[in-house]
């Protein structure tokens, strides 16, 4: 008899789709049974209505949730199952980027299995368009800035952007760590120093950030990033920051990494931004949903199912030990920047809290939309909200 | 047939104090008509006898039993009403038929009924019919259906015929007379037209303002109105009141116009014994005046005529007496000259005096 | 003697699923959200006590304040367009029109469309750069501006139009009932006095369409305290926070991010302001004493 | 002699017969207004269903308001049969059932509570019914979102979580203030004494209701159904929270379908999706409009 | 003051044919009458003379002037409606001079004619009240009065007195009449009230099914009705009708009831040439039969008598004539005993014989 599970995400596009069947694949293979229960949408829409089924006594087997300090609340109310022996025995801490391993590690429990690495801060471009104007791949923000005037120049549109808040905060992390570092980052994220976010070089930030306005279009108020990834593809525009799901976009308009469409981590500072998902498995009352759970983490964890499962997905295996030959030359180079631990950089939602971080978002879009603010007025705004929500 | 017994009523609608210390005693097989002008609470008291009103004072006595807290189901009662308040989803029989479903009467039983009911009625037609498929007259003859089949002891009208056109009032009138006579059930009957009340009732209570003014034969209503109120509300076209002064002189008793004329009263009784120079207010009704003099007792009465009105089988002139309007109704065959001034003659032992203060009968 | 009310036993039992209702689900959840708005709870309900540290944050949040400025101008813009446009279709429909039936269902099905993707056209429609600005930019007349989707201070204007788009036609039904209960005697006696067909609609029928009116707007404001599906699909509540609404604002803590005290406050907050403008309304039309019930 | 000849010129016919039509200026003026305002509302439709007939590449261009180059019913198929949601690709057909079980009971459910409560409020005295109906109507403009929370740790406690009755039940308690309303002004316009002749002829409280009211109520009860098919059939949140995961609506399926964050947007098949999904409230809309205007009449404005 | 003549008027709604080539010449000044029962085209008639509807085919003269085509404002009328349709949000002043105000009439010529129109009513008390704070006699008096301050030549009253009851129908009644007589107008007056008809008319049209049966004084619909239509609807109680054969022979005119008896039809004026044998009705006002002998050519007329009726002024037997209902007017002071079989009288000449089967006067 196979080992049933109910599997809770909200991957529903068609090529997260096509990743989770990986997953799928392997672990009826292993000898589940997996159940799907997928419900579209950001994960604040899915993660309440999860939430609410743990909560109301019908919990999924399985449940996806953003790397970082989301579960938080449900491991201390031990609505968990923790997974230590699975970890130990597949060797999960060794695998594992550090910063991940304890994103998953809640009072010296394993409490969730990480799936993905996504990397939040790339620069994507148009190869041909900046081939075209006589523009080299930038590599420093000056540079940027200048790639920038040119095409304005040539009549394109420098920056794709979604207006969404948490698309501008995207944006607006991969400034602070290229042009701010790793350092001023983490201060600001992970010690919520509100000197750090007073410092000189944190308004730089916000000033660059702020004159991005000045490169993208009038249309940019609430579109989708994949509109936006769309005019890179189309040649509308030239660059777009955006995460590397992005790729999937130009996967699907046939462009080839390297070839039709460049990759940059930066401009700036050479980081990697790890963001992901992890899945919990909430405490089970029958036996064999238990053990199917035990099935499942092994599963996600295995190196070959995350070999596959990425592939497809766009992201990085989260081990560190796997073959990343198959993966396309963005991959590489991300790959190529983690092998260094040092700028191995985690996501916010791992850093800080929910709340805060939503909340910072806000006042990125405000700053973002309201071109009359000043720089000291952000900075004054953002440590508000830190000092309001911590 | 049963006695129906109302005793200190009174109802309340928050404040406002509706029936005030009531008290009617209706006889077995009694038709009894509650006349009076709009809002003088005369629904208001059928409500309450059955049992649709909560009281605020006082008991109702049907058929010599305390119904005051009965349901109305259980009262032995039948309502008809003005707006017919048939089941405008239910066929007729289905309209007269519920309430005895609801009794769980035995079907043998209903079908007697039904069948008898719409015979007395002559809706025999009908019976499959919605209620809007039927005229006014029918949908109040189903209506009234509704109460008999229930064989109840006391049938309630309210108002039953004032949605119906005069023609269709007449003949519906008559029906339920004749219908009194059959059944020989105790009625109460309200309404605001004298007609109906003058032609149904064995006795009819006049109202107003939450009080009974007079309860009495039609009559003894029509021609001894106990005040000027029941004097001016009971007669169509209505009482003539012309104002003065009494006279208690050698010539006997007297009415003194505003004008100085002075009116005999010989042969008039009085209730009490007037006072000389009283204010009071002389009632003819219109019927009671003559353009001739026909009887010898009649007291002469100078009148401007102004308007002929015919009416068919009759005719009224208007005019004044001493400066009030002041009505006379003629033979339909005869006729007056207008304008002209004339003298008309009336019976004073017909006419009414009243107080001119209180309204109450002198 | 005093008599006794009766009481009848099935209407308790009728209206018991009623007070189920409401005691449980509607006293019973506001009771909890006004709780739980004074304690710390953040993913999950707890009832560590906090004093009224969410209320402080709640204002001192100016995207909370920028939320009720919204919902005011939301509110006062949809009711008036609303009010206004659905009359002035009611009326029309009422000029024994071709096509009235054609056209009246034209006007409504907007009520029964969700906005989970008719937000997405009007947002396409809206775009100054894929939508009406460039289509009529493109037909020659370059200087033409609708953007204010991406303006901070016209983008909520924005949000009224696509509420209008799609509750006036549920409030032209309401106009237009009203209209066809109005005695025709009143038209043909206006028409004999010579008064024009506008000078009775707006002197004698729109003063006697005042409980349709009350009905709207009951109905509307119903709409604009919840609006929240037509924000998000239509700017997401942007650009930046410009376009917020409190139960959008409710929501994003209530889920998103987890603060459930916060959003409770804000909920507490937003059912006393109802209260308090819902109050008279239901006091006036449903439990003054009457002086008559016909 | 004057003789009353006519002049050629003045040769206009005598009045007569019925008054010559002419179009005046307001008429056209009414039109234009109608055509407007029907262009107004139609505006999104058509955009909806034009993009909805073009394949991708042409969406990518953006002329939301031009005739598909291509036409191509694709992803009408794509989204009925073969639209993916996670792992199930079934299109939005497969919700279709669900939300038809939920809709059916709800609805019902619904409506017979508030037609009950209406009922019982505007004919019958309770102690504190005022109050009820107060508690209610002011419970009608609290977000929803709200009663979440509280509602799964009752619906948990009593055992209908995540299932058809828990959402029957939510639909229930969000309808019970409208419907209430609309039954309560409804049964307080029609006539007292039809209520009266029925408890003078024994009627009780059920039997009043069932046998003389709710046949009565057809006006209203089409209102009910239209405003609660509508508001049930769209509704995506509590079908998802409360009605457990056999019974997903579907709207489930348009979100999973239209509101993916990651990954391609079929736009094509998210606008077909919708008005497939959107056909069963616009059928009741199309079928009933007119009964609606007057069953509003019938019920809603009286205060 | 004005004519008005209706020439060919025909209206359709759609298939059906409401007025049916209908022509009408009224006199300047004249005051006319349309009685006929529900559905007979009174309003539709009078709708078409307002302006408010088209007509299908004739023409409408007013004052001369053809006016088929006019708005109906420029028609030189007023209107009165059975509803008020007073505007119920302005106060009585407001409505009175709303029309006034449209047609831009100065300010202080408004305040004259409201003054005027208001004291001619009596409503001066009610100018700044709303019409819900207005009775049913005082709103129909503001309703008139809306027409009265346009200055109108024509006035048109559509049942104006049907929704008040019948002591205020009576009063309103007369002061119509005095308006007239005051004014002068020509005023077009629909009712099915044949009491208003016989009271207020110059001359009665009285209508059926589209078409106008009789036109002609109250009087003479009341005494010589052309057919068995006219005779039945006019007048309260209605006319009795029994049906027969007639007899002519030796002794002149006969009519046999169908129980065998022969009455006498001596005195009666024969339209045509009557037929031996044709069969026949015969109609007899219920106070044209007297239950003793007044004159020596009455005709003795066996009834059979069930049921008295009093009425305060007079009374109604109720009894059969060979199997007929029939009802029998008396003075309400005289009694008779019910049940009971009698002599009754009538006069022939005062009768009414019609055809059976056509229903027309012979
Ligand atoms: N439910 C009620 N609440 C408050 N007042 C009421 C109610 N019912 C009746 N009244 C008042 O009680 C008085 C008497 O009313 P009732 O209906 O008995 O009058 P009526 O004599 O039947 O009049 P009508 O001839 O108009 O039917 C009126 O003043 C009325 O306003
Ligand atoms: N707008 C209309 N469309 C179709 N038929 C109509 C219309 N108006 C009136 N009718 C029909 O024309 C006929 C005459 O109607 P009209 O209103 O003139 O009658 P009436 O004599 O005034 O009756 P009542 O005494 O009931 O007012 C009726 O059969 C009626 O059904
Ligand atoms: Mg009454
Ligand atoms: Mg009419």
């Amino acid at each position: 008899e196979p080992l049933k599970l109910e599997v809770f995400h909200w991957w529903t596009s068609g090529g997260e789709a096509a990743a989770v069947q990986e997953f799928a694949k392997e672990f009826n293979a292993a000898g589940g049974q997996w159940v799907d229960t997928a419900i579209g949408g950001s994960g604040s829409t899915a993660r309440p209505i999860g939430i609410n089924r743990i909560i109301g006594g019908d919990p999924p087997g399985a449940m996806q949730f953003n790397t970082g300090t989301q579960i938080d609340e449900l491991a201390a109310q031990g609505l968990l199952r923790n997974l230590d022996d699975v970890a130990a025995k597949e060797g999960w801490k060794e695998a594992l980027p550090p910063a991940f391993y304890e994103a998953i590690v809640r009072d010296g429990h394993v409490m969730a299995a990480p799936v993905n690495n996504h990397g939040q801060n790339w620069l994507w471009y148009n190869k041909a368009l900046l081939e075209k104007n006589g523009i080299a791949e930038p590599t420093t923000w000056d540079e940027f800035f200048a790639a920038a005037d040119k095409l304005k120049a040539a009549g394109v549109i420098p920056v794709a952007v979604g207006g969404q808040p948490w698309q501008l905060n995207l944006m607006f992390n991969s400034i602070l760590l290229g042009e701010g570092g790793k350092d001023l980052y983490m201060k600001v994220y992970k010690d919520l120093d509100p000197a750090a976010v007073t410092s000189p070089e944190f308004k730089k930030v916000a000033e660059t950030f702020g004159k991005l306005r000045d490169y993208s279009d009038p249309g940019n108020a609430n579109r989708d990033w994949n509109v936006a990834t769309g005019m890179v593809i189309s040649g509308k525009a030239g660059f777009q920051f955006m995460g590397d799901w992005a790729k999937g976009e130009f996967v699907l308009a046939n462009q080839v990494a390297g070839k039709d469409f460049g990759c940059i981590l930066g401009p700036g500072e050479k980081n990697f931004v790890m963001g992901g998902d992890v899945f919990i498995f909430p405490k089970l009352k029958d036996e064999q949903g238990t053990k199917a759970q035990d099935l499942l983490a092994t599963v996600f964890m295995s190196k070959d199912a995350q070999v596959k499962f990425n592939a497809k997905k766009g992201s990085v295996p989260v081990r560190l030990d796997v073959d990343n030959s198959k993966l396309d030359a963005c991959a590489q180079i991300g790959v190529e920047v983690l092998k260094d631990p040092a700028k191995q950089i985690p996501a916010t939602d791992i850093l800080a809290s929910q709340d805060i971080v939503q909340s910072l978002q806000d006042v990125v879009g405000e700053y973002w939309a309201t071109p009359t603010m000043t720089a000291d007025e952000f900075v004054g705004k953002w440590n508000d909200t830190v000092a309001q929500a911590k | 047939m049963a006695t129906v017994s109302i005793r200190d009523l009174e109802i309340d609608f928050g404040t406002i104090k509706v029936l005030k210390t009531l008290n009617l005693e209706i006889g077995e097989g009694e038709f009894i008509v509650l006349l009076g002008p709009s809002g003088c609470g005369k629904s208001t008291l059928l409500n309450a006898v059955a049992g649709l009103l909560d009281v605020t004072a006082g008991q109702i006595w049907i058929g010599g039993k305390n119904v005051t807290w009965e349901e109305p189901k259980d009262r032995g009662i039948g309502m008809v009403f003005q707006s017919y308040a048939l089941y405008p989803r239910m066929s007729v029989r289905g309209n007269l038929s519920f309430g005895l479903k609801m009794a769980r009467t035995p079907h043998e039983e209903i079908e007697k009924r039904v069948a008898k009911a719409s015979k007395i009625l002559q809706i025999e037609p009908l019976l499959d019919r919605k209620p809007a498929e039927l005229s006014g007259g029918q949908r109040q003859r189903v209506a009234i259906g509704r109460a008999l089949v229930r064989d109840v002891d006391v049938f309630l009208f309210d108002e039953p015929l004032s949605n119906l056109d005069a023609k269709l009032r007449t003949e519906l009138r008559v029906e339920i007379k004749r219908l009194h006579h059959e059944l020989g059930s105790t009625m109460i009957y309200v309404t605001h037209d004298q007609i109906e009340a003058l032609t149904l009732a064995d006795r009819i209570a006049v109202m107003n303002g939450g009080v009974i003014q007079q309860l009495a034969s039609p009559k003894e209503i029509y021609r001894r109105p106990v005040n000027r109120f029941v004097a001016g509300f009971v007669g169509s076209p209505s009482m003539n009141f012309v104002d003065g002064t009494l006279k208690m002189d050698a010539d006997g008793a007297g009415f003194v116009l505003s004008d100085g004329t002075r009116l005999s009263l010989a042969g008039y009784e009085f209730a009490g014994t007037p006072k000389d120079g009283q204010a009071a207010t002389l009632g003819i009704r219109p019927e009671q005046v003559d353009l001739v003099k026909t009887s010898d007792d009649a007291t002469v009465l100078p009148i401007k005529l102004t308007m002929l009105e015919p009416m068919g089988a009759d005719s009224l002139v208007w005019g004044h007496v001493s400066g009030t309007q002041f009505s006379v109704r003629i033979d339909g065959e005869d006729h007056v000259a207008t304008p002209a001034t004339v003298d008309a003659f009336f019976s004073p032992s017909q006419s009414s005096i009243f107080d001119k203060a209180s309204g109450a009968r002198l | 003697m005093k008599t006794r009310r009766r009481m009848n036993v099935a209407t308790y039992v009728a209206l018991f699923p009623a007070f189920i209702v409401v005691v449980f689900a509607y006293l019973g959840t506001m009771l909890w959200t006004v709780q739980i708005s004074f304690t710390e709870s953040k993913l999950l309900p707890t009832f560590a006590f906090a004093g009224t540290r969410q209320y402080e944050r709640l204002f001192a949040t100016s995207r909370w304040s920028i939320s009720l400025e919204n919902m005011v101008i939301f509110g006062i813009g949809l009711i008036a367009v609303c009010l206004v446009l659905g009359f002035l279709l009611a009326a029309a429909l009422d000029q024994k029109i071709r096509f009235e039936n054609t056209f009246r269902t034209i006007f409504l099905y907007p009520y029964a469309m969700s906005f989970i993707v008719t937000g997405l056209a009007w947002q396409w429609i809206l775009n100054p750069t894929l939508g009406l600005q460039q289509y009529v930019r493109n037909l020659g007349w370059t200087d033409f501006q609708f953007d204010w989707i991406i303006r901070n201070d016209r983008a909520i204007y924005v949000v009224i139009i696509a509420g209008v788009w799609q509750a006036s036609g549920l409030i032209m039904a309401l106009m237009l009932s009203g209209l066809r209960g109005i005695d025709q005697e009143l038209w043909k006696a206006a028409k004999i006095d010579g008064i024009p067909t506008w000078r009775v609609y707006v002197n004698i029928i729109i003063p006697m369409l005042r409980p349709t009116i009350i009905t709207s707007v009951v109905l509307l404001s119903l709409a604009v305290v919840r609006v929240y599906d037509l924000v998000l699909a239509l700017t997401g509540g942007g650009p930046g926070i410009s376009t917020d609404v409190p139960a959008k604002f409710i929501l994003d803590y209530l889920f998103g991010r987890a603060n459930i005290g916060l959003a409770t406050a804000a909920s507490s907050i937003l059912l006393v302001i109802v209260l308090v403008i819902i109050t008279p309304w239901l006091y006036y039309e449903y439990f003054r004493p009457k002086r008559e019930r016909r | 002699m004057a003789t009353a000849t006519m002049t050629a010129g003045s040769t206009a016919p005598e009045p007569s017969g019925p008054r010559p039509k002419r179009l005046t200026a307001d008429r056209v003026g009414l039109y234009v207004f109608l055509v407007i305002a029907a262009a107004f509302f139609l505006l999104p439709m058509y955009v909806m269903i034009v993009t909805s007939l073009k394949p991708m590449s042409e969406i990518r261009l953006g002329n939301i308001f031009s005739l598909p180059e291509a036409w191509t019913i694709e992803p009408w198929l794509q989204a009925w049969n073969s639209a993916c949601t996670g792992l199930n690709c079934g299109g939005i057909k497969v919700g279709f059932w669900n939300s038809i079980r939920i809709l059916v009971p709800s609805v019902i459910i619904s409506i017979f509570v508030g037609a009950l409560t209406g009922y019982a409020l505007s004919l019958w005295r309770a102690r504190g019914s005022n109050l009820l109906f107060a508690v209610l109507l002011l419970g009608a403009f609290l977000p929803y979102q709200v009663f979440i929370y509280p509602l799964v740790r009752i619906y948990s406690s009593v055992g209908i979580y995540g299932t058809m009755a828990g959402i029957v039940v939510t639909h229930t308690i969000f309808g019970l203030p409208l419907m209430t309303l609309l039954f309560r002004n409804y049964y307080a316009s029609l006539p007292i004494e039809l209520f009266k002749a029925a408890r003078v002829d024994g009627g009780g409280f059920w039997a009043i209701f069932f046998r003389l009211m709710l046949p009565m109520s057809t006006p209203i009860i089409i209102v009910a159904v239209i405003l609660q098919v509508t508001g049930i059939w769209n509704d995506f949140l509590f079908g998802v929270v409360f009605a457990g995961r056999e019974n997903l609506p579907m709207t489930v399926q348009l979100n999973n379908i239209v509101n993916s964050t990651q990954g391609e947007k079929l736009y094509n098949v998210n606008m077909a999706a919708t008005i497939l999904t959107a056909l069963v409230p616009l059928v009741v809309y199309f079928v009933s409009g007119r009964w609606f205007v007057r069953g509003i009449a019938a019920g809603a404005v009286k205060g």
